[in-house]
């Protein structure tokens, strides 16, 4: 669905705020810039937005700073993106009682979730939460935890005009303007914003707003903004589909180099917003009547990913590297008919030693006479 | 090796073996700080619910004295870092089928073996701390209980998380082998969702060399992992401490960061010694 | 029988004291000869380790010497190597830590009451197994413990070796709804702390009065914790930087902690000496608990250290819900620090008495010398005075089981921490 | 929605010490309706689950047309199995599955079903045998090769010995190192091959066991002309889930709890022997 182009005044975005609330999301979330980053927090108002917050992000280093005027978007993502909200870092999937007679019974950890909306979701964490919920809910096992959190959210994107130097959602197609898969979309503007709606529920809630079309102006400068910020991104990979090239160097001698420079600490697993990895565990109660059943993230470059009891399929560093590498460039499109990137960066910035995956392929790219 | 350690076969067998279904517990001591016993006294409800599960023979700090006594299970705080303890360690091996040590003291010697480092050995050091250093006795070292005697499971930290310690008990009484999580503590610190400070702030942070088990504590309160917990498996120290020179420290510095609280442990010896060199 | 029985006790290790200690004695004649209370606790030389450490990685080592009052390690090393740079923290960090050290008196002495003293007037071997008879003082004193623990999670993530505190401050202000689940927690177990001040005041405690000295800090108008004067019953009154030059250690052949002597006197620290000299520092509802029991103050009774304590919980409870009912975090939660070279000294009232430490400092904030006088070493000298008074006066003619049984009650009346007491300080002669 | 991650209650019917460290356990549904409707195929597991420990994923062997208890036959490696090893008759379980795919049945009617196996006895293939012997009239010759270390790693000899006398079957043993008790041939599985009598057009041959085993085998069987569509192995990961979610079985592109664990092999060929995959 495509609608109409509203203006919503800068001095309005209290009101959407309102309006969100007032159509059932208890819970507002919104970017907030707290401990040196840009995070989804529980919003009050359009007060705690970042107001003339900007970022600087390059490989393994992220900066907050502050810029001129009243945006409160002009940053690129921070940390993570919708990920946590749909796929829990931990929960409890089940739990399980003992009676006395050794009788098992399973039950629903019942946990609610609050309907949350959430304001300032980039293009890149649509189209990866899209590629989370092709992996969460394909058939014959959809997950119904992941299923009900999806359905909780309601999506407010805010197009992007201020990439990160880590950007290149641009060279996967993913970005910066989000196309689908949102609610509402927002562009900033100096002095408000033009407002689209992508679902019914979506034009509910700006239909209480009572906004005024947006100018050809405004949405020609909203347009000229998301397409400049296109062309600002300095990084990219360099085709949508690295599959073959990939498969054809497993043995590269370069993955022996970035194995040296990677911590295998699983930060940009843990950043990635579509890597969906994770382990389960037991905890039981000390008195052993009751047990929680866990699931949380893992990732790739953790050992017990790997680990068959004699042995570990992928013990080095650099397999476990080119394991991610692999899975998220190639195997993504064997697997879900598409790369398992979608340009973030995330990866890049929060790298404590800053490996860059686009310099990686490059160098993997790379004839050598190996 | 790399290789995660899941099965503690054969002394899990002597354990599974016993032949009162209460086991009988130990708690013993050695150079510490009496932190890591506190995960059982400050278990409140936990203790009282541990007492009627086993039977806790021997526990100086918390009352029951029995430091002979043969036992199912002991958990040992503390590095050896006296003749007496040298023996008494073997005494306490002898004396139990399955062997726990906790915390950093006990799994890596803790920060009491920042002396295995010094020069002139302890001596030297007791001759400038004591007046009479003739009373005091004293190893050169204060070492690992695993470079003693076979230790069963380990349980780092500096403290152990009491959380660990309860589920490796309960795992115990189970019958079976404790998970021993050794990930990097950042895995945990991104599941707890804190803004990473090495990248935010350019701090210092151990985080991916540290092996997870605090609730990444650190990050949590905006600063920087300072490895309490000691390595992690496949832990890239000599990467991190480039990037750490990168932020400005000088090797000096660097090398610091190695030598603290698990200073014995390998991993973080040899990132000392090297950066040492270099300073 | 009493005459020419040669009595030879060997408590070869302290139960429920921190650490291990023994106690060795060689009574004949009706006379006590040799009396030793032995603490064996290896030496682990902080005071090395912090030579050539950065300051910002002091607090970390320090909290490492005992892992039962950390926070009385941090807070005085803090206070020292502040005034060393010249930091004045702001009203708003002090309130902070004076609440954080609330949370370790309530763990530490709630812990003591219930699990280490508490068996001794009741007739039991430990805690443990007191429980199943006194379900409800035992989940009492555990609730307190935890609740203490639970404050100083609010400021460092662990109640061992915490890891919030700064110089200058604290890394991140504590989590306002976490901050304020424990101040319903407070709320709802004041009426725990101040029915204990009744219970201890209730329980059969020997009659045993002596003479002895009490030394703490003194402030002009808080109970002491973490500033004031250095003063005591028999007139002294310094500031904390005067403490080496009335105060005096040394080392004796049986104990890897030093003691320690003022004007050449043994002396006593912790919470019946703070008391004693500061009762009418305590809140109107702590003062009202307490005359409420009819103790007579300065007490000459080692066997009341246990209803200090009690009423050193109840002040800290009436104390940590004051400070949290007004709490607002505050960004950042400390003052910038500018290292340079230079010294200080810091002295706190730790659960076990006063600690006092001194720093110096090279121009990039290195340490370049450490000092500690942790509360057990400056009570050692006392106990063994206490125990070899106590127990004549308990009688020799009691059978050996009882004579250890006192000699060790008398020694837990201390509450004595022997890895602290074996972090022995460097013993110079004259420091200036 | 379905919660494809909860197990239900089963509860150990008979537990049958198969060797010092195997042991079968028959696990019946407490739940009737449960047990209704649960149908699988050879070759499929389940994820078995230890009260407070942990779950594991466990071949079935029983007959998929046999309405008793479920069949496991488990051997003691780590945390969980060595647990499960302490369990007796009247033991509670959890159980979720069956998961994966099987063995290609259609594609294996009418001709002649070769097995091969190594290493401690591999519970998928004996299901397939179990299978095969069930409805001999629907499927050719059955050889099972089968290679072991040590001569006593071989359990179920006298399984393997009934099986030898039955029609239209042949067993072959092949064991690293021999010995005084070993009337069979001595060296690599590949040894028994030749002996065999493999006719390369009507045989459709299944593989399960060590990887270096399988990537050996299959090499050997290419080389006698057996057409790389008629081999498929069963192979094992990691793993956490078992529905195709926590992604740690993947090998290349496949998650070997959807995908296999039972694999044609010209799929897997490009992953098979690969370092880290
Ligand atoms: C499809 C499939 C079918 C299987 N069928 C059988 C069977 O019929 N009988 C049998 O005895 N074994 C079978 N296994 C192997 C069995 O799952 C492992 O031996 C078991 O998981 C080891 O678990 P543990 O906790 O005892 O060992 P640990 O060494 O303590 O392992 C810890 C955890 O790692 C994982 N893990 C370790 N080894 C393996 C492994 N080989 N495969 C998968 N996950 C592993 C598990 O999550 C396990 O709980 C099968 C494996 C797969 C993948
Ligand atoms: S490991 Fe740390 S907390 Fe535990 S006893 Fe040693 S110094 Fe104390
Ligand atoms: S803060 Fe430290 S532990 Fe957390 S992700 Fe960053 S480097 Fe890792
Ligand atoms: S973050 Fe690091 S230093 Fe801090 S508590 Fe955890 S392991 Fe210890």
């Amino acid at each position: 669905m495509q609608s109409t182009a509203l203006f919503l005044p800068r001095s309005s975005l209290d009101a959407l705020i309102q309006a969100l609330r007032a159509c059932g999301y208890e819970r507002v979330l919104g970017p907030v810039a707290r401990d040196g980053a840009i995070t989804l927090q529980a919003l009050d108002s359009a007060s705690d937005l970042p107001v003339g917050v900007r970022d600087r992000q390059e490989p393994g280093q992220y900066r907050l700073g502050h810029g001129e005027g009243e945006r409160c978007f002009a940053w690129a993502n921070g940390p993570q993106a919708l990920k946590p909200l749909t796929f829990a870092p931990r929960e409890t999937l089940w739990r399980c009682e003992r009676d006395a007679e050794g009788g098992l019974v399973f039950r629903d950890a019942g946990e609610r979730n609050v309907p949350t909306a959430v304001i300032g979701v980039r293009a890149c964490d649509l189209a990866a939460l899209k590629i989370q919920e092709r992996h969460f809910l394909k058939a014959p096992y959809p997950d119904p935890r992941y299923a009900a959190r999806r359905e909780s959210l309601f999506l407010v994107a805010v197009h992007c005009s201020h990439p990160a130097s880590t950007c290149f959602c641009a060279s996967t197609g993913d970005g910066p303007r989000a196309e689908t898969g949102f609610d509402l979309a927002l562009s900033e503007l100096d002095d408000g914003f033009v407002v689209t709606s992508g679902t019914e529920r979506g034009a509910a809630v700006v239909e209480r707003l009572e906004l005024d079309r947006a100018s050809p102006a405004q949405t020609a400068e909203a347009d000229a903004e998301i397409e400049a910020a296109a062309r600002q991104q300095v990084r990219a990979l360099p085709s949508r589909n690295l599959r073959d090239a990939l498969y054809a160097r497993l043995e590269h001698p370069h993955w022996d180099q970035v194995g040296r420079r990677c911590l295998s600490c699983g930060n940009c697993t843990a950043v990635c917003p579509t890597c969906f990895c994770h382990a389960e565990q037991d905890e039981p109660a000390l008195d052993g009547s009751r047990t929680d059943h866990l699931r949380q993230w893992d990732s790739c470059f953790t050992a017990v990913h790997s680990y068959m009891g004699h042995f570990l399929v992928r013990e080095e560093t650099r397999l476990r590297y080119r394991q991610w590498l692999t899975h998220k460039l190639a195997s993504w499109h064997d697997q879900y008919d598409r790369s398992g990137c979608v340009g973030c960066g995330r990866c890049i910035a929060w790298c404590p030693v800053g490996i860059d995956i686009t310099a990686e392929v490059e160098a993997l790219l790379e004839p050598t006479d190996a | 090796m790399a290789t995660p350690r899941f099965t503690v076969t054969d002394a899990l067998d002597r354990l599974n073996e016993r032949p009162q279904p209460r086991p009988r517990i130990a708690v013993h001591k050695f150079s510490s700080c009496d932190g890591c016993q506190l995960a059982f006294i400050n278990a409140g409800e936990a203790l009282l619910q541990l007492a009627e599960l086993v039977d806790i023979v021997h526990f100086a700090e918390a009352g029951p004295m029995d430091p002979e006594a043969a036992v199912d299970l002991a958990f040992v705080e503390g590095s050896i870092s006296t003749p007496e303890e040298a023996e008494r360690i073997q005494t306490v091996r002898a004396n139990t089928r399955f062997l726990v040590s906790i915390g950093a003291c006990a799994t890596s010697g803790g920060l009491q073996a920042l002396r295995n480092f010094n020069a002139d050995g302890a001596a030297g050091w007791t001759e400038a701390v004591y007046a009479q250093p003739e009373f005091i006795h004293s190893l050169d070292t204060a070492t690992p209980v695993a470079e003693h005697v076979k230790v069963d499971l380990e349980l780092w930290g500096c403290p152990v998380n009491a959380r660990q310690v309860f589920q490796a008990l309960r795992q115990l009484l189970f019958g079976v082998a404790p998970v021993v999580d050794r990930d990097k503590l950042c895995v945990e610190c991104k599941r707890q969702q804190h803004v990473c400070v090495l990248v935010a702030k350019g701090e210092p942070c151990m985080g991916p060399v540290t092996h997870t088990g605090c609730g990444a504590l650190c990050p949590a309160f905006g600063r920087d992992c300072y490895a309490c917990f000691g390595p992690a498996e496949n832990p890239n120290t000599a990467a991190l401490a480039r990037r750490f020179e990168g932020l400005g420290l000088l090797p000096e510095a660097v090398a610091r960061r190695f030598h603290l609280i698990n200073s014995h442990a390998p991993a973080f010896r040899i990132e000392w010694l090297d950066w040492q060199e270099r300073s | 029988m009493t005459g020419h029985r040669e009595i030879r006790i060997e408590v070869p290790v302290l139960a429920r004291v921190e650490g291990e200690g023994a106690l060795d004695l060689i009574a004949s004649g009706g006379r006590i000869e040799t009396l030793r209370l032995r603490i064996f606790e290896p030496p682990r030389y902080f005071e090395k380790f912090l030579e050539g450490r950065g300051y910002g990685e002091v607090l970390d080592i320090v909290a490492r010497i005992c892992g039962i009052c950390p926070v009385a390690y941090q807070m005085t090393a803090v206070q020292a190597l502040e005034q060393a740079f010249g930091v004045e923290p702001s009203p708003w960090v002090l309130r902070l830590r004076r609440l954080m050290y609330c949370g370790e008196w309530l763990q530490s002495h709630a812990l003591h009451i219930h699990l280490l003293a508490l068996p001794d007037f009741l007739g039991f071997d430990n805690g443990i197994a007191m429980a199943a008879k006194h379900p409800d003082a035992v989940r009492r004193g555990l609730r307190l413990q935890r609740l203490g623990n639970d404050l100083i999670k609010l400021f460092g993530g662990r109640s061992v070796h915490p890891v919030g505190m700064r110089v200058g401050g604290f890394h991140r202000a504590p989590d306002p709804e976490q901050a304020a689940r424990v101040l319903a927690e407070l709320r709802s177990a004041l009426h725990d702390a101040e029915a204990l001040v009744g219970f201890t005041a209730g329980l059969e405690l020997p009659e045993d009065d002596q003479d002895f000295l009490s030394v703490a800090l003194r402030h002009e108008h808080e109970y002491p914790m973490f500033s004031g004067r250095i003063v005591s019953d028999g007139g002294l009154d310094i500031p904390i930087e005067g403490f080496p030059d009335r105060f005096r250690e040394s080392h004796v052949a049986h104990s890897t902690a030093l003691y320690a002597h003022l004007d050449e006197r043994p002396y006593l620290v912790g919470p019946l000496a703070r008391l004693n000299l500061n009762h009418d520092r305590l809140s109107a509802p702590a003062r009202a608990a307490l005359a409420a029991t009819g103790l007579r103050l300065p007490s000459r009774n080692m066997f009341h250290s246990v209803i200090a304590r009690a009423v050193e919980i109840h002040e800290a409870v009436l104390e940590a819900i004051r400070l949290l009912e007004d709490y607002h975090p505050e960004e950042p939660a400390f003052v910038p620090v500018e290292p340079g070279a230079g010294s200080g000294c810091g002295a706190t009232e730790a659960p076990r008495g006063m600690l006092w430490h001194r720093y110096e400092l090279d121009d990039e904030g290195k340490v370049l010398s450490a000092w500690i006088v942790p509360p057990t070493s400056q009570n050692q000298a006392r106990i063994e005075d206490d125990l070899r008074r106590s127990l004549e006066a308990f009688g020799l003619h009691h059978d050996d089981d009882a004579l250890r049984l006192r000699g060790e009650t008398v020694i837990r009346n201390y509450d004595p921490c022997i890895s602290c007491a074996t972090h022995f300080l460097k013993v110079r002669v004259q420091r200036h | 929605m379905h919660d494809p991650d909860r197990p239900v209650e089963v509860e150990v019917v008979d537990r049958v010490e198969e060797t010092p460290t195997i042991y079968t356990l028959h696990l019946r549904f407490t739940d009737p309706a449960v047990a209704g409707s649960y149908r699988s195929r050879p070759g499929q597991f389940n994820m078995l689950y230890l009260y407070g420990v942990g779950e594991v994923p466990i071949s079935i062997v029983s007959d998929p047309d046999f309405d008793g208890p479920v069949e496991h036959t488990i051997r003691s490696v780590g945390r969980v199995t060595r647990g499960m090893e302490r369990l007796r008759v009247g033991d509670r379980l959890g159980l979720r599955g069956p998961y994966g795919r099987g063995w290609p049945l259609e594609a294996a009617e009418d001709r002649d079903v070769v097995i091969v196996t190594g290493g401690l006895g591999c519970a998928p293939v004996v299901s397939m045998i179990r299978y095969v012997l069930e409805r001999r009239e629907r499927f050719g010759r059955l050889t099972i090769l089968q290679g072991v270390k040590h001569t006593d790693d071989l359990i179920w000899r006298r399984q393997y010995e009934a099986w030898q006398r039955l029609p239209n079957t042949q067993v072959l043993l092949a064991a690293d190192v021999g010995g005084p008790n070993w009337p069979y041939s001595v060296g690599k599985v590949t040894v028994l091959f030749d002996r065999a009598g493999i006719d390369p057009e009507r045989s459709i041959v299944m593989l399960c066991g060590p990887e270096i085993m399988m990537k050996a085998s299959i090499d050997r069987l290419l080389a006698l002309n057996v057409p790389p569509e008629a081999l498929w192995l069963s192979i094992e990961r990691n793993m956490q889930c078992g529905v195709g979610h926590c992604g740690h079985c993947q090998v290349g592109p496949h998650f070997v709890c959807q995908d296999g664990p039972v694999f044609h092999y010209p799929v897997l060929r490009p992953w098979l022997g690969v370092t880290g995959f």
